[in-house]
This record gives structure tokens, C-alpha cells and sequence, in this order.
């Protein structure tokens, strides 16, 4: 037989006002099971603590409702005093009749009558509550971070500084992303190279830190802090713990392809390093272009490899590591100039991406920083800027700002005309989005200082004509149409998700918006988590951002990994989804209704170990007790603890006879 | 140039009218000008498309139905073709004209004078008997002999056959009728009178 | 193959050399595509702008009459095209326009047919290889420029015809003939048809550019699909040459007329003694 | 209808937008009308069908189901079933022969306490005119 303590409380005149708290608390004293109700001035108060602490013990109460203020306000407290006094606070509910009831109301009659009812009901309640356990889940102390860009490198860093080990995992064969590619960043001007080379180096000598480029995340299992994911190292063809660098395959390989690194302007080996400062400065077989993988002719890399650390033979390898969080920075792909119909097609030489600019002035270049234009190698004079091209178009392409070609490209007109001093730089723009500290400086200066014209109206059309381009543009401040004959036209194009970003989102069981950018779990408070407990987001993976913002939120993410992983244990609330296993007939219909793919299919097998049924399962680790799926069970089998529907039902009926 | 537009605009009176007859909504366009950017015959024009656009935006329906643009707009679409923001700039300035004609408003360029010869064929032949319409453009515009000498070279290369077919015109007439009626419906639906088009 | 060919009034009149040089092929290849009884005129271009209801309405009754005959429609001036898709899309569509429409006509109009282009035809329903085996000139050699002009291809949810920034429809089937079609910025520039009577200088104007930035690329000729552009880029050519003092002589082919020249058809049934810049030189000098 | 008779109306409410918007309502004093008994349940996904016809039953004569507004959900996506639920919800009823107007179901976010306010004091007006629900209850006695 249930032992209920109720405790009215004034709030000093704030619920005394318009409720007659004493008349409240008599008339609750006759509901049966109500051993004890008392009112008092500050119930929240210490000594109004203590009395509720005091009658658990003396009236030994199975439950207690607190009949104050909001339980947003005070459930903590004073399920706290409940667990003080030894009780299970799951069994301490309140009855908000400040917030709800006295503040609403001024006749002190309704209110009055209304607390009681609202109080009914928590007793009500609180007679089927079941004291319930905080859930606690252990934690694996290692992180997997994925993505080797600036991003995923300083989550890295961060994370190795909180003490905790770190698998840095890359798709590509070097770390370093596109900012390796990248010559001087706005709006310092510093060169990329000089500021992420560092970083580079300090995260490949760390000795919590361990890199794996050339792997993809192959399946991921498990949930928050119990992580199991399994790794493909691809064939690389090339022991990179024997191997030197020492360069000489690289140089004797006879087969010449267009370098992804330099965007196609350069070119590279069939056993290449994409750059000289990659890391690690280990090479690789690209087996589609390798004269030996391919037709079984040459083989010299192996042949002159001082070290013996070439072998034809290689496969991919599948490596299983126990994680405890997760930070996906996987970063973004640009437009190739191939997708604009009206710029060419890619067809002209001559127009080219903002990446391939960059790598046309860089000093490690593919021209070593000598400014040639690719069809002909001749210096151009002038260089027409295209902003928003894919970008702020969902009538052709995306409908996203990509937010840094207004910087990049300002920066771009400064390059050039470093370069070119007498050489005529202009943009075409929309608007100047130059929101962000020294932003809107930087590109007054490179109006102001280095004379880039800019234009606002959009390019209609690039063509070639004879040897230069021609942009027809308008320009909507004098309402004209304008002509331009360039050298050298420069898109920039939109930032786009990885290739295969949804693939790798539905193995971690995140969630993507149409374009295919990660979804944080909430857009303001939450911005570095996924909806999936113990999976965080960083950088450009969410959408189009700068180096300063991918950075800041790459060490945000990684505090995020700490607080996570810093205990042994998580403990979270005890209201979480229960399956009733002999009523369940494994429909899966909470299975589809949980947002959390906290559910899955359990096999009940009898002694011999034959399958007899399936019935769902629910893991409380994931579980966030939302309840979406009980109401979803035809057969009534699954329940949210703390709001049973039997608790829930009782609060029905009792509002519905007294009120 | 100054605009009171809290005084001199009536932009949902406009806006609604305009969105019927474009079937577009020109609150989409964000004035990149990529239209203006891309128009051959923009030199013509007294204000760019991308203006027009903007204009309608404001509301300022004076201003657009006055325009020369209006009249020297070849529907070639290249600027609904390349709008990022799927506004129909050619169904635009084709609504803003069937709007002028319905208002009176004076073309501000001649090719009205064409259509209007189109039409008188079609009512009288069921099919365009193209000298004929040369020959009534002409007469409409007031310039007898305009591309005259034309005319022997596509005789002797037989490029015109002189003789007009009688194609259904009775029935078409009747539809030029019906048309009318309907038009007329229309407008009076929308509480406006309706300049008849002949 | 359930085709009816609808001329239209172009090339009717002004246009007899494409109505002849299409029949002519149409023939040989026998694709059994005859001329649509009593169709009337589509309303074209310059009736559009003042009237939208007729302009729907008068396509609106060849669509009936090809009902009748429960056959597809042929077309081959992109204006035509243009219009009978319109009036196709109003009648297949409820509400307002249609009411307007069928109050015009006086009855509905069910308008479930195909709608195409003699080029699309010949491309994909006829297919390339066919076309070669029936080709016994290689027209190699010359280098044409396909010119499409924009009504073929913009608006392109209408159309459906092609890419409007780089069609290849017209491209394909003049390479087929062995002919090397180059590659252009303007094929699918305005040609200003539309002023070619009312203010013909600003057609020269456009045409003047188009013609210009073929001979850049080094053309030798000009393939079209429409009768508008024709007139344009040939009857006008020399007044263009006069207006600007540049001498282009570029003859100006209909790409059935090219066609019809590798199935050795007769030159005078192709009717290219009507084209204004004569081709024969031309023909002659590669042996053609 | 017996005398002074007052409408009975449960709510179904979410726990982090529409119960917010509750307590905000009391914060910001905007008074409604107290006919309203409100339940707490963590997400509206949670609220079952059965609940509203139970408090019918139970002698309710109008039911609100509130929670976060599409895409503000504390659980990404309850809401969208509580919705789906809901539209199976309006159907069932109408094939009960129940009037419509006495469930109503609205987004009230943790900022609308205004909104909460008006949305009772509506709904308590609308049910008044429509007077007591008796159906139900017959039904049971009839049943018993």
C-alpha cells in the first residue's frame, strides 16, 4: 500500500495569493494513500527541505509530491533531499501550482480548486511511479577523428592535449587538406604552407596521435563511449614503416599523370607523394596508371628501392578499434569549371577554378609561383574574378552562400596583382559578404590599395575568341552591360560535400540536409554535435566555412570529446524506453519510429541455441526517453519509464473525475 | 529621380495583376543582372531588364509600362534561361505588355505594328501570307517601301508564292471573337476596362 | 513511326527551299511522313506578345486536326514548335487558361500526341548509323558551324529539345554526313527574327556578330533548323557585308539539305539553287 | 445542461516547448482561463491517440495536444509523428462521431507563453458553446 507525502508550498504570497494552500492540503489528506499533507512557506527553502527529508523517514513515505513551483524550477532539489533522505527520487514528482496556477489565475476559487486537481494527479502518479536506476555506461578513453584537413588536425591536437589517444583517419594518401593547397590566406596574407606545416608535423610526432591516410571508415558499430569501428587501409603498395621517402621511385617512374594535388595543372608519377611536404612523405602505387599493376611490364620503383618496400602484391586491410567518441571533419569539394554551361563547359583552358588559381600563383606550384595561364604559359594582364558561380542559383546548382569566395577572391585579386603589377584585376559581384575580424579592411584594401575593379552583376556568358576570353557581364550600378576581354577568367565556384559524405553519414547513423552537409543537433546551442550521442561535427563537413571558424569549432568539438570521455562511467537518467520481451512480436515499428536508432531486433533462441522469436531490444546507452515509440507498439510492449502509460492514465482519470 | 513609396505606389494591386499575367514572382530576383548581362538587344533599351525587374519590385507600374524595354524585349529567353532565381524575365515583360495594350498605353517601339498586320492575316488567310504582311506592316508604319527591294530577288529565287490559302478563316474569325468576349470577361473580372485589340 | 509533318506558314512561303529539302529526305529515307491536312497557322512570335489566348488557340486546332488522324506531329520551324508545345501544355493542364481556351475554341481539345522535330527524329528515333548506311557522299571536308538559334532551345522546360548553353542535336547529324562540325560560343545566340522586318537593323546588328564568330572558328558554311534565321544569315547576309564592309560569303545550309546531298540527292531538289549565298563554289571546291 | 456548468479541458503537452511556454505564461502573469488541466509528457511523440479518447471518456469535454514547432522538436522528429498520429487521429474521431472542435492540437513553443495563454482561453470558449460531452459516458453506462 502506497505511503504518499504531499507538501504544499506558499512561495511566501506568491501561490498563498490565490490558492488557499491549507484548504488544498486538508482536502488531499482524504485521498487514500495520502499518509501525510502539510503546507508551508518556502518549501524549496532548507528547513522546508528538511521537513520532507524528516517525514520520509518517520512516515517511512513510498512517494512524495511536492506541490510548489515549476519542476523545471525545483525537481532537482528536491529529488535530491529525496535521495538524501533514501528514497528513489524517481518516486518525488511535483505539481506546478505556481507557474500554471496561482500566477495564471486571481479567483482565489479556481485556483484553488485547480491545485488540488493538479496535486490529485501527482498523487495519483506517483502511486504507480517505479523507482528507477540513473544508467550508467562505460567509456573507451580514444577518440577517432575523421578527416586529416586543418580541421580534423586541430581536433586531433586538442584531444591528444586533453591525454587521450587519437586515431586521425584520411582518406587521401598525405594529411593537410585543401589548406596544404592553398598559397596565402585572407586577411593576414601569411602563407598557408608556413602555418599548417607545423601543425602537420606536430600531429604526426605526437605520441597519442595516430595517422592513418589512405583509410576509410569501413562499418561502424556499438553507441556512445562503446564505439567499434572498423578501418580499410587501402592498398597502398608501399610499406610506409620501411620506406624513407627518399624519392628515388618517384623520380625513375616513367609514368606521367595529371596531379590531383596541383587541380590537373601539374603533373605526377604513377608512385607519387602529392606534395613535398606531405605527411606522411610516403608515397604510393596508383594502380590504375602503374605500368606493372596494369600490363605486368616495368616494375622498376621496386627494382631500385633501396629499401626493398615495394610490393605489387599489396591489399587493402581491415583494422577493428574500440572508440569512445567521434569527430567527423570531413570537410567539402569545389565545383570543377566542367558543370557551367554558360563559362564553357571547362572546354576553355583558360577559365579555370579559385583552387587552380591558388595553385598558379603558389610558389610551390606547379609553375613554381611564376603566374603563366595554362593554354599557352603567357603571364595574363587581365583577370576577370566571377563570384557566386554554382553558389545563390537554385534554379541551376545550389542555393547556399558559400561564404568564403568574397574573401578568398579579394585576396586572389591581391595575389595577382603582386604578381602583375600592371595588371587589371576585376570582380564581378553580388554582394561583398565580409563579415568577420579585419574582413571587411581586407577588401576595402584590395579596392583601394591594389586597384581591383570590382563590378556588381552577375557574367552571363564566357567565350573564347581567338586568344582571349571574352565575359559578357553587366554592371547593375550604371544598369549597363559590359564586355571584358580577359586572359585569364577566375570562378569561384561553390562548395559542395565530399563525394560519398551521405555513404559515410549513414554508416555513423548522422543525419544530412538535401545538399548532403552533416546536420548539427541544434543550430544555435548545440553546433558541434550530431543528433547521435558521442558523434561530433567540425569545420566544413556542416557546411561552407573559413579556416578561423573550422578551427575554433575543431577545438570546440574536441572539448566536447574530452567532457565525454574524461569519466569511466556516464550516468544519465533512468527514464529511458523497456520492452515487454514476452508481448513483443518484433513488428519494428519502433524500430522506425526512433530517432535515435536506439532499437534493434534481439533473437530469443531456446537452449539448443535455435532462434525462436525476435523481439526488440532497447539500448539504454542511446536511448534519449522521448517515448515516440510506445505510443507506435500495437501490442503495447514497449514503455517509457517515468511516464508509463499506466502513470499517465492514472493522471487522466483522476483529472477527469475531480475537476 | 524620386519615388514617394508610401504615396505613389499601389505594389499588391500591381504585384497581383503582374503575377497573374508573368506567372513568375518577381520578389525572387535579387538583382545579380545576369539577365541584363546576357541580353543581345539590351543596347536598345532604355532601361535593363534587370531594372525593369526592379521597378515591378517597387511596384512603380508607370515607370515599366513606359519603358522602351517592354516593346524591344525578342523573347529569346536567354534571361529566364540563366536566372539563378528562376524568375521568367521574358514571361515579364510579355505580361507588362499585354498589361500596356490593356491600359492604352502607346508602345514605345514599333514592332506592335508588325503583330497587329500578323493578326489581320491570320483573321483574313487562316495562314500568314507573309508579303501581305510586309506589304500591311508597311502601310501601318507609314513606310511604304520599307525591305521592297527585297522583293524581286525572293520572286526570282520563287520564294514567295503570291497566291494567299483560305485556311478555316471563317472559324478563326469567329475565335477572334470569342476571344474578345472572353478578354473582356476577364477584365471586367479584375475590374479594369479593357482597350480592344484589332 | 506515326509522324504528320507540319509545315507552317514559313515555310510555306518565304521558306520553300526547307519545306522541299525536308520533303525531299523525308521521301528518300521513306519514313512515311506525309503533310498534315488543313493545319493553320501557329500564331507565331509576333502575334504572341498582344494576344496570348489566340496565340494558344489557333495551334490548339492543328493539334485537333492531328487528332483526327491520330498521328504525331512533325514540325521543323522551331516557332511552330514552340507554339503547338504551348498550346499542348495549356490544353493538358485544368484550370483558368484552359477554360479561356476551350470557351475560345468552342470545344476541348485532347492534345496526348508527340510533339518533335524533324532533327530529334532523325536522331534518336532514326538513329545515326541508319542515316550513314542511306549516305553515299562523304561531305568531308567542309567545316559547318551548327547554328540553332534560341526558339529551338529556350525556354528548355518547354522545349525539352536540348542543352540551351551547348545543344548537339544539329552537330551530330552534320558530322554524320562526314562534314567537321566546329565548335562555337554562339549557337545559341539571338538572331533578332523578330526584327527582321520592323527594325531590320538591329537583326543585322545580331546577325553580323553570329556570322563573324563562325568564320573566327574558322566555318566554312552554316547548318540552321529555322526558316526565321535562314532569312537572316542568307537573304540579309549581303546587306550585312554592306552595313559593316566585311565580306563573309558563308553559305547558309538547312541541315536537311546537307543531309540530302550525302544521300546524293539532286542539288535542285534540295533547292539549292534558292539559297542567296550561292553554295556551289563552295560544293565545287571540296569536290562535293 | 446541468447549472453552472464548466467545461473540463486536458492538455497534452510536450516537456521542453509547450510546458516552457506554460511556466513563461506564469512568469509573464498572462492570465487565461482555468479550466485547463495540463499533462506533462516528454515529447508529443509520446502522446498516444488513446489518451484523448480515454479523457473523453473520462468525462474531458475538450482535448489540446501542443508541442515544439515543426523542426524545433528536443527530439528532431516526435512531433512529425505526434502530426502523422494526429491526422489518423482527426479521422478516427470523425468516425466516432466526435466534433473536431473539442481536440485541437497546435505548436506552442517555450517562447510563446502569449500564445498559450490565448490558445486555453480559445479553446475553453469554443468548448462552452458546444456544451458538455456526454456521448461517451452514455456509451459506457449503456455498456455497463
Amino acid at each position: 500500500m502506497a505511503r504518499i507525502g504531499v507538501f504544499v508550498c506558499w512561495c511566501g504570497s506568491n501561490i498563498a495569493e490565490t490558492v488557499d494552500v491549507a484548504k488544498a492540503a486538508e482536502v488531499i489528506a482524504k485521498i487514500p494513500g495520502v499518509v501525510l499533507s502539510v503546507d508551508y512557506k518556502y518549501m524549496c527553502s532548507d528547513p522546508g527541505q528538511e521537513i520532507v527529508k524528516q517525514a520520509i523517514k518517520e512516515h517511512n513515505l513510498t512517494g512524495v509530491v511536492v506541490a510548489s513551483c515549476s519542476p523545471r524550477m525545483h525537481e532537482k532539489t528536491f529529488r535530491k533531499a529525496a535521495a538524501d533522505a533514501g528514497m528513489n527520487p524517481y518516486m518525488l514528482e511535483m505539481a506546478n501550482i505556481r507557474e500554471q496556477c496561482s500566477w495564471v489565475h486571481d479567483n482565489k476559487k479556481d485556483g484553488t480548486q485547480k491545485s488540488i486537481d493538479l496535486i490529485r494527479m501527482m498523487v495519483e502518479k506517483v502511486k504507480r511511479n517505479k523507482p528507477l536506476q540513473n544508467i550508467k555506461i562505460p567509456v573507451t578513453r580514444k577518440a577517432l577523428v575523421i578527416g586529416g584537413g586543418v580541421t580534423g588536425i586541430q581536433a586531433a591536437l586538442d584531444i591528444a592535449a586533453g591525454g587521450v589517444p587519437v586515431i586521425l583517419l584520411e582518406k587521401d594518401m598525405s594529411i593537410g587538406g585543401h589548406m596544404s593547397k592553398l598559397d596565402e590566406t585572407f586577411p593576414t596574407l601569411d602563407c598557408s604552407q608556413c602555418i599548417l606545416t607545423p601543425k602537420m608535423v606536430e600531429v604526426a610526432q605526437n605520441p597519442l596521435v595516430t595517422i592513418m591516410t589512405y583509410s576509410e571508415l569501413e562499418k561502424l558499430e556499438g553507441f556512445i563511449g562503446n564505439f567499434k569501428a572498423t578501418i580499410r587501409k587501402k592498398a597502398r603498395y608501399v610499406d610506409i614503416d620501411k620506406c624513407t621517402g627518399c624519392g628515388t621511385c618517384w623520380q625513375k617512374c616513367p609514368v606521367k599523370v595529371p596531379s590531383e594535388f596541383e587541380q590537373g595543372l601539374g603533373v605526377r608519377k604513377a608512385i607519387y607523394i602529392p606534395f613535398p611536404q606531405a605527411v606522411p612523405s610516403r608515397p604510393r602505387i596508383d594502380a590504375e596508371n602503374c605500368l606493372k599493376l596494369k600490363e605486368g611490364r616495368c616494375g622498376i620503383c621496386a627494382k631500385i628501392c633501396p629499401t626493398q618496400c615495394i610490393s605489387y602484391e599489396d591489399k587493402d586491410v581491415l583494422i577493428e578499434e574500440e572508440i569512445g567518441a567521434i569527430v567527423v571533419a570531413t570537410g567539402y569539394q569545389l565545383m570543377p569549371t566542367s558543370a557551367f554551361g554558360e563559362y564553357g563547359y571547362g572546354k576553355y583552358k583558360d577559365v579555370v577554378t579559385s583552387l587552380q588559381f591558388e595553385r598558379m600563383v603558389c610558389a610551390s606550384g606547379p609553375t613554381l609561383g611564376d603566374f603563366q595561364r595554362p593554354s599557352d604559359g603567357k603571364k595574363p594582364k587581365t583577370v576577370v574574378f566571377v563570384k557566386c558561380v554554382g553558389s545563390r542559383d537554385p534554379a541551376h546548382y545550389y542555393s547556399y552562400c558559400s561564404k568564403i569566395c568574397c574573401m578568398y577572391t579579394a585576396k586572389q585579386t591581391m595575389l595577382f596583382r603582386h604578381k602583375v603589377h600592371d595588371g587589371n584585376a576585376y570582380v564581378f559581384y553580388i554582394d561583398i559578404r565580409s563579415n568577420g575580424k579585419n574582413y571587411e579592411e581586407f577588401v576595402r584594401r584590395a579596392q583601394e590599395e591594389d586597384g581591383a575593379q570590382y563590378i556588381r552583376g552577375r557574367v552571363s556568358a564566357v567565350y573564347q575568341d581567338g586568344e582571349d576570353l571574352v565575359v559578357e557581364g553587366a554592371d547593375t550600378l550604371t544598369n549597363s552591360q559590359v564586355k571584358i576581354r580577359a586572359d585569364l577568367v577566375v570562378l569561384a565556384t561553390a562548395m559542395e560535400p565530399p563525394k560519398g559524405i551521405k555513404e559515410l553519414a549513414q554508416k555513423l547513423g548522422i543525419g544530412y540536409d538535401q545538399f548532403g552537409w552533416l546536420t548539427e543537433a541544434h543550430p544555435k546551442l548545440r553546433p558541434v554535435e550530431s543528433a547521435t550521442a558521442g558523434i561530433f561535427l567540425a569545420g566544413c563537413a556542416l557546411s561552407p566555412r573559413d579556416i578561423p571558424d573550422s578551427v575554433s569549432e575543431a577545438s570546440g568539438a574536441a572539448a566536447k570529446v574530452l567532457g565525454l570521455v574524461s569519466k569511466d562511467e556516464l550516468e544519465k537518467e533512468g527514464v529511458v524506453a523497456k520492452v515487454r520481451e514476452f508481448s513483443c512480436t518484433g513488428c519494428q515499428n519502433c524500430i522506425r519510429v526512433c530517432p535515435y536508432t536506439a532499437i534493434s531486433l534481439k533473437d530469443i533462441r531456446d537452449r539448443a541455441g535455435n532462434l525462436i522469436r525476435q523481439v526488440a531490444e532497447v539500448n539504454p546507452g542511446l536511448c534519449t526517453g522521448c517515448g515516440t515509440c510506445t505510443p507506435s507498439c500495437p501490442s503495447r510492449s514497449i514503455d517509457l519509464q517515468g511516464f508509463t502509460d499506466d502513470e499517465l492514465y492514472a493522471e487522466i482519470n483522476a483529472m477527469a473525475e475531480l475537476i | 529621380m524620386q519615388i514617394n513609396l508610401s504615396k505613389d505606389v499601389d505594389l499588391l494591386q500591381f504585384g497581383k495583376v503582374l503575377k497573374q499575367e508573368s506567372e513568375t514572382d518577381v520578389r525572387k530576383c535579387y538583382q545579380c543582372g545576369k539577365c541584363t548581362a546576357g541580353c543581345p538587344l539590351n543596347y536598345l533599351m532604355d532601361i535593363s531588364p534587370s531594372q525593369v525587374i526592379r521597378f515591378c519590385q517597387l511596384g512603380i507600374k508607370e515607370k515599366v509600362l513606359n519603358s522602351k524595354t517592354i516593346w524591344f524585349c525578342i523573347f529569346c529567353d536567354t534571361c529566364s534561361t540563366r536566372c539563378p532565381q528562376e524568375v521568367d524575365i521574358k514571361g515579364v515583360m510579355d505580361g507588362l505588355r499585354r498589361m500596356a495594350t490593356r491600359e492604352g498605353v502607346q508602345p514605345k517601339a514599333q514592332v506592335r505594328n508588325l503583330e497587329k498586320a500578323f493578326a489581320l492575316m491570320i483573321k483574313m488567310f487562316g495562314r500568314v501570307y507573309e508579303p501581305g504582311v510586309v506589304a500591311g506592316y508597311n502601310f501601318m508604319s507609314g513606310n511604304l517601301f520599307h525591305d521592297v527591294i527585297l522583293f524581286p530577288l525572293l520572286l526570282i529565287k520563287r520564294k514567295i508564292n503570291l497566291k494567299p490559302h483560305f485556311k478555316k478563316a471563317g472559324e478563326i474569325r469567329g475565335m477572334f471573337k470569342r476571344a474578345e468576349k472572353v478578354r473582356k470577361e476577364r477584365a471586367s473580372e479584375k475590374g479594369k476596362e479593357v482597350v480592344a485589340h484589332e | 513511326m506515326n509522324y504528320a509533318y507540319y509545315p507552317g506558314c514559313s515555310l510555306e512561303s518565304t521558306s520553300p527551299d526547307f519545306n522541299e529539302s525536308t520533303k525531299a529526305i523525308v521521301d528518300f529515307l521513306g519514313l512515311g511522313i506525309g503533310e498534315l491536312p488543313d493545319w493553320v497557322c501557329c500564331g507565331a512570335s509576333s502575334l504572341h506578345p498582344s494576344d496570348k489566348l489566340m496565340s494558344l488557340a489557333l495551334p490548339s486546332l492543328t493539334l485537333e486536326s492531328a487528332n483526327k488522324e491520330q498521328k504525331d506531329i512533325m514540325v521543323q520551324c522551331p516557332a511552330c514548335y514552340a507554339h503547338l508545345r504551348e498550346a499542348q501544355e495549356a490544353l493538358s493542364h485544368e484550370g483558368h487558361e484552359k477554360d479561356d481556351l476551350v470557351q475560345v475554341i468552342g470545344r476541348d481539345v485532347p492534345a496526348k500526341m508527340k510533339i518533335k522535330h524533324l532533327s530529334e527524329i532523325l536522331l534518336n528515333e532514326v538513329g545515326i548509323p541508319a542515316l550513314q548506311e542511306k549516305m553515299v557522299k562523304k561531305l568531308e571536308g567542309i567545316k559547318i558551324a551548327s547554328y540553332y538559334g534560341c526558339v529551338i532551345v529556350r525556354p528548355k522546360k518547354l522545349m525539352k529539345y536540348d542543352d540551351p548553353e551547348n545543344p548537339m542535336v544539329m552537330d551530330q547529324l552534320v558530322s554524320a554526313t562526314g562534314a567537321q562540325s566546329i565548335d562555337w560560343p554562339f549557337k545559341t545566340k539571338c538572331c533578332g527574327a523578330g526584327y527582321s522586318i520592323s527594325k531590320t537593323e538591329v537583326t543585322l546588328d545580331l546577325t553580323y556578330e553570329i556570322l563573324s564568330q563562325a568564320k573566327k572558328n574558322g566555318a566554312e558554311a552554316i547548318s540552321v533548323l529555322c526558316p526565321l534565321c535562314h532569312i537572316n544569315l542568307d537573304l540579309r547576309q549581303k546587306a550585312i557585308e554592306q552595313r559593316y564592309g566585311e565580306k563573309f560569303n558563308l553559305p547558309i545550309f538547312y541541315y536537311t539539305q546537307l543531309l540530302g546531298l550525302s544521300f546524293g540527292l539532286d542539288p535542285k531538289k534540295l533547292a539549292l539553287d534558292r539559297l542567296f549565298v550561292n553554295p556551289f563554289p563552295l560544293l565545287k571546291s571540296k569536290g562535293i | 445542461m446541468e447549472e453552472n456548468w464548466e467545461p473540463k479541458i486536458i492538455a497534452f503537452v510536450c516537456n521542453w516547448c509547450t510546458y516552457a511556454g506554460a511556466d513563461l505564461a506564469g512568469t509573464a502573469r498572462f492570465k487565461y482561463a482555468p479550466n485547463v488541466r495540463v499533462i506533462k509528457t516528454p515529447c508529443t511523440g509520446r502522446i498516444d491517440p488513446m489518451f484523448i479518447l480515454h479523457a473523453l471518456e473520462k468525462g474531458a469535454d475538450g482535448v489540446i495536444v501542443s508541442g515544439c514547432h515543426p523542426n524545433d522538436c528536443h527530439y528532431t522528429e516526435g512531433n512529425f509523428n505526434a502530426r502523422r498520429k494526429y491526422i489518423m487521429m482527426r479521422a478516427l474521431l470523425t468516425q466516432l462521431g466526435v466534433d473536431l472542435e473539442r481536440v485541437t492540437f497546435s505548436w506552442c513553443s517555450a517562447s510563446e507563453g502569449i500564445k498559450f495563454a490565448r490558445l486555453v482561453t480559445e479553446v475553453v470558449d469554443r468548448v462552452r458553446k458546444l456544451g458538455p460531452y456526454e456521448d461517451f459516458k452514455t456509451l459506457n453506462r449503456e455498456v455497463r
